[in-house]
């Protein structure tokens, strides 16, 4: 689109905002027509709006995650108690639990372990898809090497759905890996909740919390970097999260 | 005690106080996700016939929450004022309703430690949308730090330039994209993306410097854990106001890893920094329906009730700001722009009836049946409601949360459109730097611009 | 000529203006309902960044309906305007948004005979809701009968005393009660439920009585079929305006018994009445998205299009009112609140643009999936637009066309919340009668209406 | 709810606004507090809707209908190719015309008629089930005794579904008596719209409608009355509707 003299009024000189534009993703110096966007970057948002709720419904690669374990331990697949994504969406509730089969299924296969991974598809499985098997490499290069690890696929899963896991399968700890919900400009984000000693009825500030793990935003490797730290921190304290003060 | 009422040959019964209040709220995704909604249409009408008839005075003689020992339930007891509730101790909800179109900002004002949370939340339940939007805009809530929020005719934006990394850079330079719009009179708040300490410091250093730097009359926000800011300052960061996320039951909050007690121990560490220019108001405090049920907190109430009950944890500090996510968390609660944009109208009033300085994050997610239409149409029905202030990020694309607010165009659009203006400070402020021109149109600051550009990548060497 | 556009790998395609023009218009049930809806949300937008990029000029060069004679069309043709057309004849549609946007009200009304009302339905289709309101704020179209409508600052109220039997009492009690809270300015419009001429005739001569019972600087309307009204003048009635629905294709005019050649000869009659006092706007006009598909006028092209092709039809009259019944058919056309409040938007902004007094009937009907609160909503977004006039009925519910219009009391409440005034004709007339008071709040008249009480009762026996 | 000092506002005095009141079902005298309405009348508003809503999703009482032809001609049953009544709201298109069976069933009956009178749920079987009847009795009083009646009762129509039955069955003309949209104070209208020489494209300018039948409205014998005349009137023109000016 061709710029009459007046509009878009440019916020930034050209050359500045593309220097500038290197520090961040967000959507600086669009420029004004009167004091709105200009068309281009109204039409913009809208596409990206329509991509980001494509990727609340984008299918779990199981089968390729699934590979990435393939030096690893081989991973259990579960669901939770949600039967459609509609439902997910609006019963994070069904989500938070486990399918009748899936409970029954952990349950039998006892693995006992000190830190169970759960890989669920949360909101955005594009993100899983993406970004989970990188970084469990380099989280397990990070791990001790004596740790028992156990490894759980899960579908339509919340993030209170690893206690569960952890419970059924006996585990110390879980760290689940989740696809955050999509952004405009990011729907690929992935977060990883660290839980020590999961119960049916932990909070959310009873655990650690990594985001934003994605290209462009938090590298793997970083995100292994902090996990590993929360995990020795973890152990250390017998406890994960936010200290609340004592009751006295 | 059991409430009921009776259309033709049907009777509807409600088991308690709480029962009632679920059952008369508004359709709410949230509430039918508690399993508390009405069943029906009827049932919810029936229930607004009888919280219609419904004495005030009932919500001081029951409790909602009468099996739990609660710090919110308590505080709540405690900030009951009997001389303030006078004018309005003889009458019902319906009633209360009618008395506040009718009254002045002033007689309302006067009212407001006379109120309990739930009957705020009663009686916006018999309001329709318009009526939320009238009493709300009669309702002044002024405070002040370096800015004064709140004064007629102004609305107030903050300025969020959140980055997925925390690089101060990408911080900086969104920050002052929003000033150009002139976004920033409310605060300057990031969401960090790693809540550490250190962190926290480096982020609220980097907003003081470009503070000062600019020399703007402008607050600054990191919005980390509270403990974290208090640890931040007793290392002697440069904290302007300290934030929290709190919600409506003690339970609640404990799922936010806080106490009332934290909250007073940050105001008091805040206020002896002693920061602020044209006042001292040192919290900031965000809120949203669904918090509480989401941390499992909310012990069998609608959610809108339990977001008022959070307005009495607020209430009981110096707040410059608060303002509720509307439609930050997702559909389980607020399932689509109809509902996100009556929880924005419900939310404000409630507040501003409460005393509370009201502001709204006008905002909905990617998985949620809503878009920037519905956003426009809830900032120009806020705006009429005379919200102090709104949230503004670039594009209105926060690439950190991962949701849609506010642009701060859309901010600078709606000021355009209906005369509204900044905060006084910050006015000076844009027309000393030429960033705001005479009508109060942005005017492209192109000096000003090429200043901060070059002294933002100067921090870049 | 084919219209196409690229995301990544796949390539969209439209295969002429016309399909171009319905794929980038906002999803709406009623152009699904046609079969000519975008099918995918990557659809629509993929035209409107297609329909961005279209010069203006393109609708000169390509008719929307090129197989059809017209009479539509080819007024469109005639309308237009080369020399209003200059400053904006190099701009894509996108760019013409911006233009919009940045101009000030009389840059915009200059260039209104320049405008086809496709290349403002264009238009419209790129623009959010807020920038509906912006641009339509800006534009002032101002008529007079006996009163003044769409002055800046006034809202102005049809009172819509409509009686299942056309009882003359029932509708006169009916007016009465709208006049009280001050509705009326636009003017009093009754909806004949029998389309006889003897009905016509009765309530016209009844309204008029009214008038001059009450000394009442208003004009009235009966909105029975243009033919009706042009009958009942020769035969001596008192027609202050002349009525009739029309929409936006010959076909679907036929559909409403109506032909070019019936309005003009009612303007001259009606005109020839030299009624009026402060001028001789002697039309009105009600439109309304559907009302062609409803005919199977539509030729294929979208709703929102074929509403913006009545609007030329309207500017060839001179019409002191003009309003989109916009909720008025039903869920097959606009399904629910959000499509509602947007329809109300697009049709008022495009009427305002293409120089049209444009009001809007707020209202929804029983089956579609909208409520009150949805109305308070979309009247908010209209004040701020800055609507000549709404239609009002008694608490909200029309008893004989069966549907939901907004209640008086909701734009008394709208004036008083917003400071908004009534047209001052009206104003003076309210005052002297100590209906409305110095606040501009319904005084509740209780001598003036004891005195038109009895006189009612009078007329009853 | 008892009224404080100078809430709700009395527009009326109490005396003559039920004096008043006599003359119009309109919601007038409803007092104001502040500018608004008083708590109860919106609550009853709240109320209408719930109920007018329901309206629309109301049985059609085929067998009571059936009754009321105990003595006329017994009426044949048929459907427009809708399926379901949330697909009536938005496909009127399809409510427009006969399903499939419908369609031959009426073509093999080849009841050839003079008036066929369809009696069809339309948005509201509340109307029809209350008003249909004795309107359809009144009528057949005052319809001329040699003529040849048709009746069909139609689940899911529309006004135009009529002139399609009214072609399978041959007849001349065709009056379709069918459910208003319910109002908020009366759910219950019934419409009446006679077609002369219906075809496939018949335009509604082309018939007559006589609306607002119900108690309260339009008595049936009026609507009778009414009815009988644009009969008499259509049957001397050879045409229904409103007059378009020939072409020259
Ligand atoms: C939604 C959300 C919330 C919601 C959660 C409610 C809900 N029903 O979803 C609410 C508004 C309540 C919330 C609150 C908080 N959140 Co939060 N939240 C998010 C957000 C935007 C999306 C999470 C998501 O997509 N999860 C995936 C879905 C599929 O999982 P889920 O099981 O449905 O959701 C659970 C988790 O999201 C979890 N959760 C949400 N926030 C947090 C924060 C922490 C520290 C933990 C351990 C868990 C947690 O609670 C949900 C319900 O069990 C992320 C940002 C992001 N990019 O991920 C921030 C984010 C996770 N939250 C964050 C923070 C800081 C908080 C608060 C501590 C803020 C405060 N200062 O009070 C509180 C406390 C939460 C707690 N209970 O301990 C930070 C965490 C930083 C960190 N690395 O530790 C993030 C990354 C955003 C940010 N940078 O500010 N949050
Ligand atoms: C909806 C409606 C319309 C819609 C119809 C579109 C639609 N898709 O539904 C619109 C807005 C287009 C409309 C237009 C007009 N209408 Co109209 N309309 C109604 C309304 C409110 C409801 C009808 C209904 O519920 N039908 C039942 C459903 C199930 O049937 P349907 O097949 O879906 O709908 C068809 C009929 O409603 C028909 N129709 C609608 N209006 C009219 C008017 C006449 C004269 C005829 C013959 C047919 C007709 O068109 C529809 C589509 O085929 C009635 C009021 C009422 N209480 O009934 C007035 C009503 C029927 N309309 C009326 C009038 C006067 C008109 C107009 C002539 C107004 C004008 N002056 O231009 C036009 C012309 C209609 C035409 N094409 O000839 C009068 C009829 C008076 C009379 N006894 O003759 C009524 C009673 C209202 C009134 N008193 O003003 N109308």
């Amino acid at each position: 689109m061709s710029t009459p003299s007046d509009l878009p009024r440019r916020i930034f000189s050209p050359d500045t905002l593309e220097r500038l534009k290197r520090f961040t993703d967000a959507r600086i110096g669009l420029g004004q027509a009167g004091a709105a966007q200009p068309t281009k970057t109204v039409l913009r948002f809208a596409l990206d709006h329509a991509k980001a709720r494509d990727a609340i419904s984008s299918e779990f690669d199981i089968d390729g995650l699934t590979q990435a374990f393939a030096n690893g331990p081989w991973p259990l697949i579960a669901e939770s108690a949600v039967t459609s994504r509609e439902e997910y969406l609006t019963r994070p509730d069904l989500g938070r639990v486990l399918s009748e089969a899936s409970q029954d299924a952990l349950e039998q296969a006892g693995t006992e372990c000190d830190l169970c991974i759960v890989v669920a598809d949360g909101l955005s499985s594009l993100a899983v898809n993406q970004n989970a098997a990188p970084l469990i490499k380099a989280l397990t290069e990070r791990l001790p090497n004596d740790l028992k690890l156990g490894t759980v696929l899960l579908r339509n899963g919340r993030v209170a759905t690893g206690d569960k896991i952890a419970l059924a399968l006996k585990a110390k700890a879980v760290l689940t890996l989740i696809g955050e919900r999509p952004g405009l400009s990011a729907a690929d984000s992935l977060g990883a909740y660290l839980t020590w000693k999961p119960r049916v009825d932990t909070r959310d500030s009873e655990r650690y919390c990594v985001s934003n793990i994605r290209k462009g935003g938090m590298e793997t490797g970083a995100a292994a970097d902090l996990i590993r730290t929360l995990f020795d921190q973890s152990r250390v304290a017998g406890r994960s999260g936010v200290a609340l003060p004592s009751p006295d | 005690m059991s409430y009921s009422h009776t259309f033709g040959a049907t009777r509807w019964t409600f088991d308690d106080l709480r029962r009632l209040m679920a059952c008369a709220t508004p359709h709410r995704s949230g509430d039918v996700l508690a399993g508390i909604a009405a069943q029906s249409a009827e049932e919810r009408i029936a229930a607004q016939y009888c919280l219609a008839d419904l004495p005030l005075k009932a919500f001081l003689d029951e409790a909602l929450i009468p099996e739990i020992q609660d710090d919110v339930s308590d505080l709540i007891v405690k900030q009951h004022d009997p001389a303030a509730y006078a004018p309005i101790a003889h009458l019902t909800v319906g009633e209360f309703r009618e008395w506040l179109l009718g009254a002045d900002g002033a007689q309302i004002s006067s009212i407001a430690w006379g109120l309990t949370p739930e009957m705020a939340a009663a009686v916006s339940k018999l309001m329709r949308n318009a009526d939320l939007i009238s009493v709300a805009r009669k309702i002044q809530v002024v405070r002040a730090f370096r800015t004064t929020v709140g004064l007629p005719g102004t609305i107030a934006g903050r300025n969020q330039p959140n980055h997925p990394t925390d690089d101060p850079l990408g911080i900086a330079i969104s920050a002052v994209d929003g000033l150009v719009y002139g976004s920033g009179d409310a605060v300057i708040g990031v969401n960090p993306a790693t809540d550490g300490i250190t962190e926290y410091i480096r982020t609220a250093r980097m907003l003081d410097e470009l503070r000062l730097a600019f020399d703007m009359p402008v607050q600054s926000c990191v919005l980390g854990h509270v403990t974290t800011a208090i640890e931040a300052m007793n290392l002697g960061a440069p904290v302007d106001l300290v934030f929290q996320s709190i919600a409506g039951s003690e339970a609640a909050n404990a799922g936010f890893g806080v106490t009332l007690a934290h909250l007073t121990e940050a105001q008091e560490a805040a206020r002896a920094l002693n920061r602020g220019t044209v006042g001292q108001d040192v919290m900031y405090f965000e809120t949203g329906q669904g918090a509480a049920l989401s941390s499992n907190g909310h012990h069998g109430v609608d959610q809108q009730t339990m977001e008022t009950r959070a307005y009495a944890v607020a209430r009981a500090y110096d707040c410059l700001l608060v303002n509720t996510v509307v439609g930050f968390i997702g559909p389980e609660y607020l399932y689509d722009g109809k509902q996100i944009i009556r929880a924005g109208l419900e939310d404000h009033f409630c507040g501003k009836l409460l005393g509370v300085p009201m502001g709204v994050d006008v905002c909905y997610t990617n998985h949620a049946e809503a878009d920037q239409n519905d956003m426009d149409i809830l900032l120009h029905a806020l705006a009429n409601a005379g919200v102090n202030f709104v949230i503004t990020v670039p594009g209105a694309d926060d690439i950190m949360l991962n949701y849609q607010s506010l642009s701060h165009h859309d901010l600078a659009q709606l000021r355009e459109t209906l005369g509204l203006t900044v905060a006084p400070e910050f006015a000076k402020w844009l027309a000393e730097k030429d960033i705001i021109d005479a009508q109060g149109r942005t005017t492209g600051a192109q000096t000003w611009l090429q200043g901060s550009a070059g002294h933002l990548l100067e921090m870049a060497q």
